[in-house]
């Protein structure tokens, strides 16, 4: 059951947008036709393979690649040395900042290996038989160190130390001693002293999260090409062409100019593909080869070696009035940041509270780094971490004052006016538009029985805009090309198409949407954030926009009357009220037809920073059932309830809402790393990576509501991220609600699972 | 003059204060004067941060107007996945 | 001297292993090699990993017992056996086996073979998972060990995977091997010594090791015609629903009287020791009961009671134990209505 | 020591190939003969973006040897359109939006398809079941569960 219900829709009748064509990329798709990241094969093409470090800290005493360099049919060998070293500074990409010291470290280790995984040579040779064959004669001498993975004990005083130059930033004064501590991130409204003061209820409790991975089925590949000269092409699988060229071009000491990145289709990336791992290596080997180098990930490579999201420890308090009012709540949030500075503790911070309406809040959140890759971003970055624990609290608020949990929510939720906990008010935001749709819901009513639970929770994502670019081109029978620069990871090709076909007005098959390489276009900041539809989108109607007053310029031309007494409708120029006399209206085709006589070719060009993204929350309602003799936790309903602005394409919005619960639900019951007592990850496979399977879950009911967001022209918000922050707090509520057990630490495993109920018997019958 | 609203890091860096009065028309004048009081907030107001107006949040965008009575919060940067 | 760093193989957990199947395992001696439970260990571990492409192991697909043995005994332990690939491949691409010689053993037409006669079925070692489950007989006759081979990996693992592989991966987690020592089955073993039968539960020595002699493979396995008011069922816990190695496996397979009593039983168990169990205690808590709740409870205790487990990144020591005995009953149960319904 | 040659049917067509030993039918499809519709997402069987048709099972591409294929023959789904006109999967997965990123979109139809041509009726859970070998990190398998019974009914019906 998928509905979308309208609420307070603005007054614009819509033709294309809000109906579900077939995307145009679709095709390709379905036919095997479409070109992923590992599927270019090109001429006189090498394959590249990065050694890895086998120990989670050591010290690289040196490395020795003679033997390699000497294999026959291996053409070019590289480790740090072949890359720039970087000094120290931060610029925004993906999740947050990035710094490049640290990056130019993470693709290749330099004074240390400070993860199982982390590079520390590559090779390119004629084929991979032997590229693999190279690795195995790079003889690394490490001096292993002890390690720390637990962000806990990475934060004690004597704990091993990553790096010997970290101080604190944010601790005044600044600290004497270095410490794995990147960070410490603060935010306050009000007095949580005081509010406590006045609550009858205060319930504090502390969470652990375990890291878990995007999950991308297609693992990171490229296909570098450097030329004699220094002019390079690259093809690769990335969420951002442009932000791969910027870091490559810093990594490698190039002119961007003389980078070309061309983006493949992508096979998934939630925020993993946003950085770089392969690609410098790739060029940096080509460059030395003289040949295109190819490089893809093995599935062990990509869970040992590029980012998952942090696992962290939170701790909540919460209190309320018996009425159900919250007067004040305050977390201490711990995320580990993997290799490198740069967990997404901040956003954790300010989603933590941000569904509610509250006067004292203090929110306190340390970045720490810990001997596990670097973390990436991860849907909503930092969000569903937070925001797990606070919904489980909220949860169990609820139960003690005998609330029903969507009523308590609604009596503290946040609306328009609502001062955001981080500090800004929010303008229109469709929280209670959920919970009130989740209430009026046939699933929230539905029967349950025994050992099964119902649980809701709701989640909140900021969402963003950025600088983005879109061009529309004329082609000469009246077709039109839209060029656009965020890489199409979930349908916004068919997004951006019916935006450009509305705004022109004319039908959808006549724009051909295609993803433009680094040359194609200026500078598009990324895929992510839930940023395509919205700061595409707006580039797309402002560029149609553009195109639309050049095309009236042309039919004023052709008429030989003012541009004033040309008007655009209908995919028509026509004539202003009756200006213009009896002309008949001139068609895209027809004013392309004399576009050379009228002043040459037509385009219509967006070039913007897109601001006032809106946020964009939901509410999820789930029902499981517990297996009190296995502690098996099974999904049995699935509504998933959120709101999209306006949704241009419902079918991919509702996809997005799909795959967000059901990613949740991995989280929820089964992802984890597990590492051993040396630091090596045990499970880098999907066999023991737990990602849900096809017969783990129910279809996933949605339902769309629309509060338009006031800042785009359609009223488009951002969908992608928000999905996946409810589900983990939803179904721990479920699960307290069918074994009267509050698990607050994920996943939810059997073995998990079975321990508490076992446990609860026990005191039971000691009772 | 516009409320500036400043909170945790920040505030620590501004010396505590919460509130700021600042004669500013747009973003940057606004962060200029900033960093001319607070020399300790300047290198943290280039990069990472970002400005809500009413309620409004602005990323790197110097002219974003700043109405007399707008009340301005600086709060970091959002990314996303 | 600092370590050198130099890739080294090391194990997930020691009784980690895997649901699927590839090598007839003849010559898998030493410590447990690849499974796709610890693909913990991947390319960059590998000595000496693939050498360049066609320097390093030929392939045979011989069409008769005869020449297989002759194959294997010609390499002296450095030949694999090949039937579904699916444990094989995965071994080959992480470098825990580098053999000279892989014979394919599915070209011979007795491998791939399901013939039943009276007395029962003959499976071939190296027919697919999926082959078996489709043959009504031994569906009707033994749907335990149909449903425990249905378990095996995802339908595309079953469309290769076999028993013979399944058994001599000798992984202790192995879906199909407690479903077919609950059934009694009889493996049928080739060598230069020529043939021999063997109980299921005798071919696992210890994770990834197995009791053939040099030379020796499985060709197939017997399942005896259940008797009247027989029946078996297989259950394994696994986190997802499909694709994980099972955490414990049970297999049950129990015979009733005219009057409802248990008369014969046999239980297999896996996955919470270094081999598969046939577990003679707990057929005592059945036979001579009607497998009420009071037999069913002496079965989850004598279940549990002979697990032997480790702490893994699949389970632990008491979820293990504990999980065993619930199995047990609830297949038990199962069984017990199969065998009543006929 | 010597490649293999290796004579099979590949959608129908006779194509010959030499391949090592060790290779993989995905790497000889992939590499070899740059049928690059077959994706590897695991190289371990977990993933099932890379299910062919061989000899009539549904299987892995990546746990088959290159060798193994001789004499056989191969489905891929380069192969599962006819001319221009798309399988009634290949349809139904696009009306029903059944993929985001697409990149696992070849394994589910291949699977799909074997599933449709053993069971024109499957319900629900049968074809959760039947497709729980291939993983998908973006829809969460709804609207894929959808099209394959939309496409079965359809069949039915002509």
């Amino acid at each position: 059951m998928n509905d979308v219900t309208m609420k307070g829709l603005g007054e614009r009748q819509f033709n294309v947008v809000g109906t579900r064509p077939l995307r145009p990329d679709g095709v390709d798709k379905v036919t095997g036709r479409a070109k992923f990241g590992a599927d270019l094969h090109v001429p006189n093409m090498l394959i590249g393979k990065v050694l890895r470090s086998p120990h989670a800290h050591a010290r690289i005493l040196s490395i020795d690649t003679s033997k390699a360099q000497a294999l026959p049919g291996v053409k070019a060998v590289i480790t740090s040395a072949d890359l720039c070293d970087l000094p120290s500074e931060f610029i925004p990409a993906g999740e947050m900042m990035v710094n490049f010291r640290d990056m130019t470290r993470n693709v290749m280790a330099r004074e240390k290996a400070l993860y199982e995984g982390h590079a520390v040579a590559a090779v390119a040779a004629v084929s991979e038989a032997v590229a693999r064959e190279a690795l195995e004669l790079i003889d690394v001498q490490y001096q292993v160190l002890p390690h720390v993975l637990d962000v806990a004990q990475a934060m004690e005083p004597n704990a091993p130390l990553l790096h010997d130059n970290m101080y604190t930033i944010g601790v005044e004064p600044r600290p004497a001693q270095p410490s794995n501590v990147a960070k410490r991130v603060e935010f306050a409204l009000g007095d949580t002293a005081a509010g406590f003061a006045q609550a009858d209820v205060v319930i504090e409790r502390e969470f652990i999260t375990k890291p878990v991975h995007q999950g991308y089925i297609e693992p990171h590949a490229c296909l570098a090409s450097v030329s004699e000269d220094g002019q390079a092409d690259l093809w690769c699988t990335t969420q951002g062409q442009f932000i791969v060229r910027g870091f490559c071009a810093k990594l490698l000491g190039m002119e961007v100019a003389k980078l070309r990145v061309t983006a493949s289709e992508i096979g998934g990336g939630f925020g993993g593909k946003t950085v770089v791992y392969l690609e410098p290596l790739a060029l940096a080997l080509s460059r030395k080869a003289c040949q295109p180098v190819k490089m893809v990930m093995s599935r062990a490579e990509v869970f040992r070696a590029s980012g998952p999201t942090s696992g962290a420890r939170v701790w909540v308090k919460i209190g309320a009035t018996s009425k159900g009012r919250i007067t004040a709540a305050e977390a201490v949030l711990k995320y580990q940041a993997g290799a490198f500075q740069g967990s997404p503790v901040q956003p954790g911070c300010m989603c933590a509270f941000a569904p509610y309406d509250l006067d004292n809040v203090r929110v306190v959140g340390f970045d720490v780094v810990v001997n596990r890759p670097k973390v990436a971003a991860y849907r909503a970055p930092g969000g569903p971490i937070s925001e797990f624990a606070v919904e489980s609290v909220i949860d169990e608020l609820a139960k003690r004052l005998s609330l029903d949990p969507i009523e308590f929510r609604l009596k503290n939720a946040a609306k328009e006016g609502t001062k955001a906990a981080y500090g800004p008010k929010f303008g229109p935001i469709g929280l209670v538009q959920t919970l009130e749709a989740a209430r009026s819901h046939p699933h929230y009513r539905a029967p349950l029985e025994a050992n099964q639970g119902r649980g809701v929770a709701s989640g909140f994502w900021f969402n963003i805009g950025g600088e983005t670019c879109a061009t529309l081109n004329l082609g000469e029978d009246g077709s039109v090309t839209l060029v656009a620069g965020t890489p199409d990871i979930g349908g916004s090709r068919a997004s951006l198409a019916m935006m450009a076909a509305e705004e022109l007005g004319i039908a959808l098959d006549k724009v051909r949407p295609v993803i433009g390489d680094t040359s194609a276009l200026g500078f598009n900041f990324l895929t992510g954030g839930s940023r395509v539809t919205f700061s595409s989108g707006m580039a797309v109607i402002e560029a149609a926009r553009d195109m639309i007053r050049r095309l009236c310029e042309r039919a004023a031309k052709v008429w030989e009357v003012p541009v004033e007494d040309v008007v655009w409708e209908y995919g028509h120029a026509c004539p202003a009220n009756g200006a213009g006399g009896e002309r008949k209206p001139l068609s895209l085709a027809d004013i392309a037809r004399t576009a050379g006589k009228t002043g040459g070719p037509i385009v219509g060009n967006a070039a913007i920073n897109a601001q006032g993204a809106g946020p964009s929350l939901a509410t999820h309602v789930v029902d499981v059932e517990v297996d009190p003799e296995t502690g098996k936790v099974t999904v049995l309903r699935y509504t998933a309830i959120q709101d999209a602005g306006k949704a241009v394409h419902p079918s991919y919005v509702e996809g997005q809402m799909q795959g967000g619960a059901v990613q949740g639900i991995g989280w929820a019951l089964n992802e984890e790393y597990i590492y051993d007592a040396s630091g090596r990850l045990e499970n880098p496979g999907f066999l023991d990576y737990r990602i849900p399977v096809c017969s783990d879950v129910p279809m996933i009911d949605t339902v769309i509501v629309e509060v338009p967001n006031p800042r785009h022209p359609y009223g488009v918000r951002g969908v992608g991220e928000t999905p996946i922050v409810p589900p983990m707090a939803a179904i721990a509520n479920a699960v307290a609600r069918a074994t009267g057990i509050r698990f607050t630490q994920l996943p939810m495993s059997p073995p998990r699972v079975l321990e508490a109920i076992d446990a609860k018997r026990a005191a039971l019958a000691k009772a | 003059m516009a409320r500036v609203i400043l909170s945790g890091t920040l505030r620590q860096l501004a010396g505590g204060e919460a509130q700021i009065e600042v004669e500013a028309s747009d973003v940057r004048q606004l962060l200029r004067a900033l960093g001319e009081r607070y020399p300790a907030l300047a290198p943290h107001l280039e990069s990472g941060y970002a400005v809500a107006i009413d309620g409004e949040i602005f990323q790197d965008a110097w002219f974003a107007p700043i109405r007399q009575d707008s009340e301005v919060h600086l709060v970091p940067a959002i990314r996303g996945g | 001297m600092p370590d050198l760093g130099k890739p080294r193989r090391f194990l997930g957990g020691l009784y980690t292993a895997h649901a699927s199947v590839g090598s007839l395992g003849a010559h898998l001696v030493g410590p447990v090699k690849a499974d796709r439970g610890s693909q913990a260990v991947d390319e960059r571990r590998i000595i000496r990993a693939r050498q360049p492409q066609g320097f390093w192991m030929d392939y045979r697909s011989p069409s008769s017992v005869q020449e297989a043995v002759a194959l294997l005994a010609a390499h002296d332990g450095a030949a694999h056996v090949l039937a579904g690939g699916t444990d094989l491949l995965v071994k080959l691409r992480t470098g825990f086996v580098d053999p000279k010689l892989v014979v394919d053993v599915k070209g011979i037409p007795r491998l791939r073979a399901i013939e039943s006669d009276a007395r029962g079925f003959r499976i071939g070692a190296a027919a697919s998972c999926a082959e078996i489950g489709e043959h009504a007989g031994v569906m009707a006759a033994w749907p335990g060990v149909v449903e425990a081979l249905r378990l095996i990996g995802s339908t595309q693992i079953q469309g290769r995977a076999t028993l013979g592989g399944n058994l001599c991966n000798a992984s202790p987690a192995a879906d199909s091997v407690p479903a077919l020592i609950a059934a009694g089955a009889l493996c049928q073993i080739a060598g230069p010594g020529g043939e021999r039968e063997v109980p299921v539960e005798n071919i696992v020595s210890g994770p990834g090791r197995t009791s053939l002699a040099r030379g020796e493979f499985v060709v197939g396995f017997r399942l005896e015609k259940p008797r009247q008011r027989s029946g078996d069922a297989y259950l394994r816990l696994i986190p997802r629903t499909e694709m994980d190695i099972a955490v414990v496996g049970v297999g049950v397979a129990l015979t009733l009287d005219q009057t409802g009593v248990c008369t014969h039983a046999r239980v297999g168990l896996g996955a919470v020791a270094p081999t598969p169990l046939l577990v003679a205690e707990a057929a005592r808590a059945l036979i001579g009961s009607r497998v009420d709740d009071k037999a069913l409870a002496a079965l989850a205790a004598a279940t549990s009671a002979a697990c032997k487990p480790i702490d893994d990144k699949r389970g632990t020591v008491a979820y293990r134990v504990k999980v065993a005995g619930v199995l047990a009953r609830r297949a038990a149960r199962i069984a017990r209505e199969r065998a009543a319904g006929r | 020591m010597p490649k293999h040659h290796v004579t099979a049917t590949i959608n129908g067509d006779p194509v010959e190939f030499l391949c090592a030993p060790e290779q993989t039918l995905l790497d000889v499809l992939r590499d070899v003969l740059y049928l690059t519709g077959s994706k590897e997402g695991c190289g371990s069987g977990d993933c099932g973006a890379c299910s062919v048709i061989l000899d009539g099972r549904l299987v892995c591409a990546c746990l088959v040897l290159g060798v193994e294929a001789q004499g056989c023959s191969v489905e891929t789904i380069e192969g599962m359109a006819r001319g221009d006109v798309l399988h009634p999967l290949q349809r139904k997965f696009l009306e029903q939006a059944a993929l985001q990123c697409g990149v696992c979109t070849p394994g589910f139809l291949v699977a799909a398809k074997a599933l449709l041509e053993r069971n024109p009726q499957p319900t629900e859970t049968e074809v959760r079941y039947w497709l729980a070998g291939n993983l998908c990190r973006c829809t969460g398998y709804d609207k894929i569960v959808r099209a394959v019974l939309d496409a079965a009914a359809e069949i039915r019906e002509s």
